[in-house]
């Protein structure tokens, strides 16, 4: 069936990151119920091994190389021109390795309570998934790994949850799924479009977008059909509400991996199936995702700042921060795309910590209302310590990783969208407001009856949490090495839109002594980015 | 001119082509014969007897599969049946049909009176009038094969005599039944009258010449109006599907998933062949009819199943809200008819077919179970904590409602993504995008049984559930199948493509 | 022979049967009775096949009506069978008795 | 030499991660003297830098040290790299050495805290944070300084965060900030896309050689504008550092008085080219800002009775001088007065923090009054520092503030005259609180034990309040905390040599030392106003600066000692024209009801709208079920139907039409 | 005109009379047995009508199997289950369901008619394909004849099935006859459970 074709090294690595998780997942899935103290170990097994090979991803990645790499092409279904075709580049490499960790970290670090065999199973099932729409080149192969992930998360949501885990898990499947159900439509019309380029059918990501040349208008018509299904995941306002549900009901775990790595799906989709399949069509539209995004980061923090329930604040907060992201997305500059990717990174981290430590306090207060809370950081400093460097990193305090990405993405988004930016900068304000004082009241403050003997961070959850801390601080003061491998990539990238349209990306540079020079780069680029925006 | 009778010389009959018929037909004497002369049969043998009669019927297809690949199609007896892979295919869903739900049936019937050879026997008969639908090639031979189908269905949905349900059920569908297939034999008289023959080849011969614009032109319109009744009804396609939720749910178990997979088949099959195959040259009339009919099926379909508390009739429902995505292929196929290339439409509906008949029978296999240990109750309560009680039942039934909502990696998802590719590969995008959103509202039914088995806990005083060796082995196969199309389809793909190629 | 009558009147005539069937079938309570109306429907059938036969000079029509008998025996001896299984349990149901299972 | 500027930041950097790793394990007072070496460990290596540069030729004194390339991206290359030159050296020389001498302090203050280590932690982050503000080679690392001090003040003020009025403090010293930071933000969007770089040299360079459009100037100016009021909080955004006296006195001392809140100043310097090609009302704005602060400051800090408070809204006075000096051209001026007020406002946030020591945290001036008898070093010192602010020659704030004057008058007269009436008032308020503090009788005996006391009261540690009231006697501070005292004493009454005038016959040798020195950076945005009538008259200005300070003094004097005019505290000084309170009102109802709309939008409306869909569906859906009635005759019904429109749309629309 | 087609007339419409009116007894007596009698009537008249379409055999089966067979099941089953008592034709439980009908039935009618009137001239040119029926040969077997060779001819595969769909009929007869052993209580849960 699969007529291998030889790729460029040996090991099927990429491949390898999809399977070992899900062969885990089926292993821990058969482990017999009389050995209850497997399943853990098989998970963390596999779940370190796919951290491991990821690792090693990075560290063999070529960081000068633009296009993909590691890629293995195998024919698949035949008939339908479908290609099993994975790849990795510098958008998607660190995704993966943040996949790769978030996962072992997750399993060792939270107790699901119960069910844990089957609760290991579907996570690490997720796991594969995610990695597949990450390091898949193929339309079709994409499409069923975004949309595989769904029944794992579905599972935990409503398996693992809270209160009202049925209602959000349930929520959760059918809004995402509706938004595939017109992914799925593009992407077949794309495919028999483009076919019609080709003059043969294939649903080749690569041979598609080198190969098709869609008229404008079905361009746009087909981008749209993606779009939809990521505005959904991403969440961009208004199609946001699964999210404050899924990710207050699902189980720690749960809400970790979403934050971390489920919600750049869709980013990374509008990336690799936006910007690179359908330049012109992105670029055309651009004024509405710019508005989207501005909408999703001042609404979402604002609707943070109200929130009652600690969890859902945070999950709010992933609205505004994914803005920032979509933001930079769509003004089109190395700065702000390359921002872009590096927050996804970022957030994943931050907010993903986040996560872990509200489920820490949900552990041992067993209530996410911040009203009941008061008063931690007097009887466990140290865990107020941990929240405070992540809820830091998530405000962007420079030095910590969140203001490395966010800053990057204002400042390349001022080039080409230059009041977008200004009002999405408020939002950097707004981001401290309603996380300060959350810290306040849960932290400051005397503690009362319920709180005094809140426990001190654990051994086990520190070292859970350090990975993240070690990663907000080294991406805050050195992110060049991330940077260094994302940029090709985004070039490469924007080159291809620039081909496509009549978009420059504008270079500010002033040489001293030429006069005039600076009027163009300083005023007048800008002020073009605004005709378009409005226009 | 009159025809001398010494000089008569019978059509010719191709024996071997139509050996999986005559297998079933034998087989069915013979399970009769030997059952009535000799007393009742050991544990489960009228069921193996059954299968394996249905198996061999099924490899002798396959072999004249080969045949027909390498001699090519044709007509057999006198025009009557038509010998072609898509007759093959057919007649190969259906035999695996026919196997699956024989081994259901055993324990199903184990202890009724019913546990004797007639069950079987109709199962046989009915699969015979399946193929017969299938692969007619004149629309008398095709009525009758439809009529033994239905009455042997008939029966069976009435077969257990002490439910009241399934009498109130066998009634029901006989007399709509008999309603829907009197519409359709007057739709044939009106072809007939229009075309001067019965004989689908001569009628797309005698219509290519073009009947005159005015006259017959009602005429057959008229009639083929009312043969999109009759299939209409046998498809389940709104308004005609009302008998479907209670004839589902009323009838036997293991009967209903024979309704709903070779039932549906034969009659899908069958639409092929009248519409697409037969009146290519009035698919512009038609097809808009189609279009509509596949639109209110799935959004009627799909929403009325959201609502209900029985899960065969959830089941019913959905497999409604499926005929409707079934409809979009045939909408789809209804853009090439009677071209030399007829395009993505009937692959796309053949390959659903077969998918959605080892889903469906896997699905009401595990409701037999199910209901077998509480006592006949198929309502969502029965399901409850289902996952606690029997893990891997749970975990099948799960595997079959996630590919029945189109979850990738199982054979759900390819057969709705074979529908949508040949609905968009026409530009039929509205109808495509209808029915993705529709399988949302429809996702949210199969959630609820899903969360019911998973989430909820066992209803105090369940007693464990035990699996059967039988109805096991049919679950397991259909998982097995579900789960290995999902990941490696491209051979059942390529065998759908052939299908195209049909004796005309 | 038929030329002075005309198929199309003996068209009408079935045409007005076969609704007279139908109508029958959705008003009458009695099964017994609603199958006669299925009969009434299928002889509606005939009788045009039969005319267009003639009116074809084809004998195919005739053939068809044929086998129409036969199924219309076939299905009356199921249908009744039927019938009877469930009548012997209730006595005197009509077709409206017969409504458990809906929604 | 100068190469080594790294090692300024280095230290308490160094110190910062020991007692984060070892804090506890010092514990008191170890963790302190380890954090004050590290700090004067900087300053020693700020001091060779000093006299490295000190010995190069005037013109490259500019070192630039890249560390490694922070965030590179295409065209946006940022490293991160300092920049030593007179000007962040001079900031580097009294950051670390005043914050020294205020750690010294601190180890004394904070003994028998039980956070005492985290304390020193938290220290030495900041000072590390501001010697990166300082020394920046470019916007982005100041930036990075910039929201480092902010977030230690936020952390050194909610340092007694169980007190709920100090975790509000806090928390809104940093927002309030972050206002201001988006406007420095915004300016470095704007500097980027106008000249492509961050770094000082190339922005400051293309606005030399007019690269720079006066537009984009003006915009960058104002933009950091936003900032610097944020930061050196002047109005509109001043409102926090009153808040911020929350936090412990040498925090105070050190951040809120001697170091951070010159950061916008020291920015708004740092790019004087940009302010001097843009437009002309840009620094005319600035320095109106400035002088409308000053002014509105000293009126409140006249009804002040908290200790602190008035020491705070005297800074945001004076931090207004500042500003007006910045506007009106005259940085070294401004740089002067922020040196000599860093001195002298460090000294007597210290000597507040001595009385309040001895006073057992009371801070409430109406309770005190005669502790010169009890605390003497502490008043002596004080009694400089108050000599010093009021402007009296020849101590530091004379000279720095007359400058200030003179660049103000040479600019525009109504900027001089609001400068004086500040100057007045200053001299007014200062003399106030010294009277109320350590002359007059003792009022802590008699109020002792009752309780009008007023809001800090709430603040106090029970266990402190049982020993303020009852029977005792303020005493004075161990000498860990005096000397630091006596030393900055020295600098307030000596600072001004820094930049003697060229008056009274002063030899050039000594006079304008540091607008010497500080030249190379401020050449291009001082204003030369040598040619004005105000530099030709100096000896009148000095006449009218010292009657000011006088009269101010001898007006507070009649008043609170001889009490011979009723003293006259109107409630809208009291409650700082209760701009606090209107800002605060509108933050708590319109602003938070405008929020909570947004959040039942969101749950009613959008979220509303999804689940109504799912509720449409399934209430239609219930709906059309009882279509399906069970009854076989109604669906052949339906069926027929059905049959009728089929056959309607093939035999009439497709046949007959 | 001439009397045979004057009879032609006479014959058609006395046949007419008998279906319809047939049809209409069917339908509209309370009385299940007048209502099958009606259904005889109807029966010849189409029987009638098949003689003079010259369709004899057919005519000959319609009367032996239908009138002769089919009816007398149904009066037998009418017999057996006692289900004579006429049920009140006034009333109708299910409120829309007449209007329903009527509309149905109508709709049916005027469209098929339409459709019939408006193939009327086209069905006449229409020249009949396969083997015609000699109806009008004067030897009266050649239609029976002509019949024969298309039921073995091309039909004889049709013709086989209806043997097929007999086995049906027998089974199908033996499965819903057989007799099931009484349940004591037969409650609907009980009814139920027997579908385990």
């Amino acid at each position: 069936m699969l007529a291998a074709e030889t790729g460029p090294i040996a090991f099927p690595i990429l491949t390898a990151l999809i399977l070992v998780p899900a062969i885990g997942s089926l292993l821990v899935a058969l482990l017999p119920k009389s050995r209850p103290e497997l399943p853990k170990l098989v998970a963390l097994l596999a779940s370190v091994g796919t951290l491991a090979m990821s690792i090693w991803l990075m560290a063999s990645f070529d960081t000068g190389d633009s296009g993909f790499q590691f890629v293995s092409k195998h024919t698949w279904i035949e008939a339908w021109g479908i290609s099993w075709h994975l790849g990795v580049d510098g958008i998607s490499l660190f995704l993966i390795v943040l996949t790769g960790l978030l996962f072992p970290l997750v399993i060792v670090g939270i107790d699901p309570h119960h069910d844990e065999k089957p609760y290991l199973a579907w996570l690490l099932l997720l796991q594969a998934g995610v990695m597949g729409s990450f390091l898949s080149l193929d339309l079709f192969v994409f499409f069923i790994f975004f949309e595989i992930v769904l029944v794992p998360m579905y599972f935990l949501i409503a398996g693992w949850g809270y209160e009202k885990r049925v209602y959000a898990a349930t929520k959760f499947f059918l809004f995402t799924m509706l938004g595939s159900a017109f992914m799925l439509v593009g992407l077949i019309a794309t495919v028999a479009i483009a076919s019609k380029d080709l003059g043969y059918t294939t649903f080749d990501l690569v041979e598609i977008a080198e190969g098709a040349d869609f008229a404008a208008s079905t361009g746009r018509w087909l981008f749209f059909a993606f779009a939809i299904a990521f505005a959904v995941k991403v969440p961009l306002v208004p199609v946001h509400t699964w999210l404050p549900d899924a990710h207050t009901q699902a189980p720690t775990a749960g809400s970790v991996v979403l934050a971390g790595v489920m919600l750049k799906l869709g980013t990374y989709g509008l990336l690799r199936f936006g910007l690179y399949l359908f330049p012109e069509a992105s670029f055309w539209s651009r004024p509405l995702w710019l508005t989207l995004a501005v909408v999703g980061i001042i609404y979402g923090a604002i609707a943070a700042t109200m929130q009652t329930d600690l969890k859902r604040l945070v999950a709010y907060s992933s609205v505004a921060h994914m803005g920032f992201i979509v933001l930079g997305t769509f003004a089109f500059t190395t700065q702000s795309l390359a921002g872009g990717v590096l927050q996804m990174i970022n957030h994943g981290v931050s907010t993903g910590a986040l996560f872990l430590l509200v489920g820490m306090i949900y552990e041992r207060r067993h209530t996410r209302s911040i009203a009941e809370l008061n008063g931690i950081q007097k009887v466990a400093p140290i865990f107020a310590a941990g929240f405070m460097v992540v809820m830091l990193s998530s405000i962007g305090v420079p030095g910590l990783n969140g203001f490395v990405g966010e800053f990057l993405i204002l400042t390349g988004s001022f080039l080409t969208a230059r009041w977008w930016t200004v009002v999405a900068a408020l939002g950097v304000i707004l981001a401290a407001l309603y996380l300060l004082w959350a810290y306040q009241r849960v932290f400051h403050g005397e503690p009362d009856e319920d709180n005094k003997d809140f426990p001190e961070l654990k051994v086990k959850e520190g070292l859970v949490l350090l990975p993240f801390l070690g990663l907000i601080v080294f991406m805050g003061i050195y992110p060049k090495p991330v940077l260094d491998r994302i940029e090709p990539a985004i070039d490469a990238l924007i080159t291809r839109v620039e081909e496509y349209t009549d978009f420059v990306e504008p270079e500010p540079t002033v040489e001293i002594g030429e006069h005039g020079g600076t009027e163009e780069h300083g005023d007048e680029e800008p002020a073009e980015g605004d005709e378009e925006g409005d226009g | 001119m009159l025809q001398q009778l010494d000089t008569f010389v019978g059509p010719e009959i191709g024996w071997f082509a139509l050996s999986p018929m005559l297998t079933l037909l034998g087989g069915t004497l013979v399970l009769m014969l030997l059952g009535a002369l000799t007393p009742k049969w050991p544990k489960g043998l009228y069921a193996l007897a059954t299968a394996t009669i249905a198996g061999a019927a099924g490899v002798l297809a396959m072999v004249q599969w080969d045949d027909i690949t390498d001699n090519g199609t044709t007509t057999l007896v006198g025009g009557a049946i038509a010998y072609d892979t898509l007759s093959m295919f057919l007649t190969i869903t259906i035999c695996i049909g026919v196997i699956l739900v024989a081994l259901v049936s055993d324990e199903y019937l184990r202890g009724t009176p019913n546990d004797g050879p007639e069950v079987y026997a109709l199962y046989l008969v009915a699969a015979i009038g399946g193929i017969v639908m299938a692969s007619a090639n004149d629309l008398i031979v095709l009525f009758l094969g439809l009529e033994t189908l239905s009455l042997a269905l008939y029966v069976l949905a009435a077969s257990n005599r002490r439910s009241s349900e399934s009498a109130e059920s066998g009634i029901k569908y006989f007399v709509l039944g008999g309603f829907a297939s009197a519409f359709f034999l007057y739709g044939i008289a009106l072809v007939y009258g229009a075309t001067g023959t019965t004989n689908i080849s001569e009628m797309v011969s005698a219509l290519r010449g073009g009947v005159d614009p005015f006259g017959n032109e009602a005429l057959a319109l008229a009639g083929i109006a009312l043969l999109i009744v009759g299939l209409g009804f046998k498809v389940a396609a709104v308004p005609f599907h009302v008998w479907t939720p209670d004839v589902y749910q009323g009838a036997p178990t293991p009967v209903t998933s024979f309704m709903a997979s070779v039932g549906k088949a034969a009659a899908f099959a069958a639409m092929l062949r009248v519409l697409v195959i037969g009146l290519p040259f009035y698919r512009d009339d038609w097809r808009p009819i189609i279009w509509g009919l596949a639109l209110v099926t799935l959004v009627v379909g799909s929403s009325l199943a959201i609502v209900q508390s029985n899960v065969k009739r959830m089941l019913a429902y959905s497999s409604i809200s499926h005929a409707g995505f079934i409809l979009v292929g045939v909408e789809a196929a209804a853009h090439g008819a009677g071209e030399a290339d007829p395009g993505p439409g009937m692959p796309a509906v053949v390959l659903y077919l077969i998918l959605y008949a080892v889903l469906v029978i896997g699905s009401f296999a595990i409701v037999t179970v199910v209901a077998r240990n509480s006592g006949g109750d198929t309502s969502l309560d029965a399901f409850k904590g289902l996952a606690r009680r029997r893990p891997m039942l749970a975990l099948a039934f799960t595997v079959f409602l996630l590919a029945q909502a189109g979850v990738p990696f199982t054979s759900g998802f390819i057969a709705k993504f074979g529908v949508i590719q040949a609905a968009v590969e026409v530009d039929s995008y509205a109808i495509a995008i209808i029915a993705m959103v529709v399988a949302v509202i429809a996702a949210f039914m199969y959630l609820r049984i899903m969360v019911t088995m998973w989430t909820a806990d066992p209803a105090d005083g369940a007693q464990p559930i035990v699996v059967p060796v039988s109805i096991g082995v049919a679950i397991v196969a259909a998982v097995a199948f579900t789960l290995v199309v999902g990941v490696v389809p491209g051979w059942l793909i390529d065998a759908a493509d052939t299908v195209t190629a049909y004796a005309r | 022979m038929i030329a002075a009558v005309g198929t199309t009147s003996y068209l009408l005539l079935a045409a007005a049967l076969f609704a007279i069937g139908a109508f029958g079938l959705l008003v009458r309570r009695n099964p017994l009775i609603m199958f006669m109306c299925i009969e009434l429907m299928l002889n509606a059938a005939n009788l045009t096949f039969v005319a267009l036969a003639t009116q074809l000079d084809d004998i195919n029509g005739q053939t068809a009506v044929f086998f129409v008998m036969v199924v219309a025996a076939a299905e009356v001896v199921v249908g009744l069978g039927i019938l009877v299984s469930i009548l012997r349990r209730r006595p005197g149901a009509t077709a409206d008795d017969l409504a458990e299972l809906k929604g | 030499m100068a190469d080594l500027v790294w090692l300024i930041p280095a230290f308490p950097l160094a110190g910062f991660l020991l007692i984060l790793l070892f804090g506890r394990r010092l514990g008191d007072p170890v963790a302190g003297y380890l954090a004050t070496t590290m700090v004067f460990a900087s300053f020693v290596s700020a001091v060779l830098v000093y006299f490295d540069l000190q010995s190069m030729p005037t013109e490259d004194r500019e070192t630039v040290v890249t560390l490694f390339s922070w965030v590179p991206v295409g065209t946006f290359q940022v490293d991160l790299a300092f920049l030593a030159d007179p000007l962040s050296i001079t900031m580097c020389l009294f950051v670390t050495g005043i914050g020294g001498l205020i750690h010294m302090f601190a180890v004394g203050y904070m003994h028998g805290d039980a956070k005492f280590s985290k304390f020193f932690l938290y220290l030495n982050l900041f000072v590390f944070s501001m010697t990166l503000l300082v020394l920046g080679e470019n916007l982005l690392v100041t930036f990075l300084g910039w929201e480092g001090v902010g977030t230690c003040s936020y952390l050194l003020i909610a340092f007694w965060h169980t007190r709920e009025s100090a975790a509000t403090a806090g928390k809104k010293a940093f927002v309030t900030n972050r206002v201001g930071d988006w406007g420095v933000m915004l300016a470095m969007f704007l500097a980027f896309s106008a000249v492509g770089s961050l770094s000082y040299s190339v922005l400051n360079e293309s606005a030399e050689t007019g690269e720079l459009a006066a537009s984009t100037a003006s915009a960058i100016a104002l933009l950091l504008l936003i900032g610097a009021t944020g930061k050196s909080a002047q109005l509109p955004l001043y409102l926090w550092l009153p808040d911020a006296m929350e936090g412990p006195t040498p925090v105070s001392a050190l951040i809120h008085a001697a170091t951070m809140v010159t950061g916008g100043v020291f920015l708004l310097t740092r790019i004087n080219p940009v302010i001097a090609v843009s437009y002309d009302w840009v620094p005319t704005t600035i320095a109106w800002i400035g002088a409308i602060t000053a002014l509105f400051a000293a009126t409140i800090a006249l009804a002040q009775n908290d200790i602190k408070k008035v020491l705070a809204y005297s800074t945001v006075s004076q931090i207004g001088y500042m500003m007006l000096a910045v506007g009106t051209g005259g940085y070294v001026a401004a740089i002067f007065h922020m040196v000599t007020h860093a001195a002298f406002k460090a000294l007597m946030f210290l000597g507040a923090g001595s009385v309040i020591h001895g006073m057992h945290e009371e801070q409430d001036m109406r309770k005190m009054g005669a502790l010169r008898k009890f605390m003497p070093i502490t008043a002596g010192t004080f009694i400089i520092g108050w000599l010093a602010i009021a402007g009296v020659p020849p101590f530091s704030g004379f000279w720095s503030k007359d400058e200030i004057l003179l660049f103000a008058l040479a600019d525009s007269t109504p900027l001089y005259v609001l400068g004086i009436i500040t100057a007045i008032l200053t001299a007014f308020y200062m003399t106030r609180q010294v009277i109320m503090v350590f002359f007059g009788e003792a009022r802590w005996t008699s109020l002792a034990n009752d309780d009008e006391a007023p809001e800090v009261a709430d603040g106090e540690e029970p266990a402190e309040t049982h020993n303020a009231h009852g029977e005792f006697k303020p005493h004075e501070s161990p000498p860990i905390m005096w000397i630091p005292l006596v030393v900055l004493a020295g600098l307030a009454a000596v600072g001004g040599l820094l930049n003697l005038p060229k008056l009274f016959g002063i030899p050039n040798g000594i006079s304008y030392e540091l607008e010497h020195w500080l030249e190379p950076v401020i050449e291009f945005g001082e204003a030369d106003i040598s040619a004005t009538w105000a530099y030709d008259n100096k000896y009148v200005l000095v006449a009218i600066a010292v009657a000011a300070a006088l009269s101010g003094i001898a007006l507070a004097w009649l008043v609170y000692q001889k009490k011979r005019i009723k003293p006259w505290e109107p409630s809208v000084f009291a409650n700082g024209w209760y701009y606090d309170a209107a800002v605060s009102w509108f933050m708590g109802k319109p602003g938070r009801e405008g929020f909570q709309l947004v959040t039942d939008f969101d749950a009613k409306i959008v979220d509303g709208a999804v689940n109504g869909v799912g509720v449409a569906v399934t209430a239609t859906a219930t709906e059309a079920r009882k279509g399906q009635t069970g009854y076989v005759r109604q669906y052949a019904g339906i069926i027929g139907i059905g049959v009728v429109l089929l056959l309607g749309w093939f035999v009439v629309i497709r046949g007959l039409l | 005109m001439s009397d045979t087609t004057f009879l032609e007339y006479v014959v058609f419409f006395s046949a007419a009379i008998m279906i319809l009116g047939g049809a209409v007894g069917v339908i509209a007596l309370k009385n299940p047995v007048h209502a099958a009698l009606g259904l005889v009537l109807t029966l010849f008249g189409v029987a009638v009508q098949f003689v003079a379409m010259e369709a004899h055999f057919l005519a000959a089966v319609q009367v032996i199997v239908y009138a002769g067979a089919i009816v007398v099941l149904f009066l037998f089953v009418i017999m057996l289950l006692g289900v004579d008592e006429s049920i009140d034709l006034s009333i109708e439980p299910i409120p829309i369901q007449r209007p329903l009908a009527a509309v149905m039935g109508i709709g049916l009618l005027g469209l098929l008619a339409a459709a019939i009137v408006r193939a009327e001239d086209a069905v006449l040119i229409n020249p009949g394909n396969g083997i015609d029926t000699a109806g009008e040969t004067g030897n009266g077997d050649a239609n029976i004849q002509q019949l024969a060779a298309n039921l073995y001819g091309d039909h004889v595969f049709a013709f086989q099935l209806t043997s097929v769909l007999l086995i049906v009929a027998v089974a199908g007869t033996v499965l819903l006859t057989r007799k099931w052993p009484r349940r004591a209580a037969s409650s609907d849960t009980d009814d139920r459970s027997s579908d385990a």
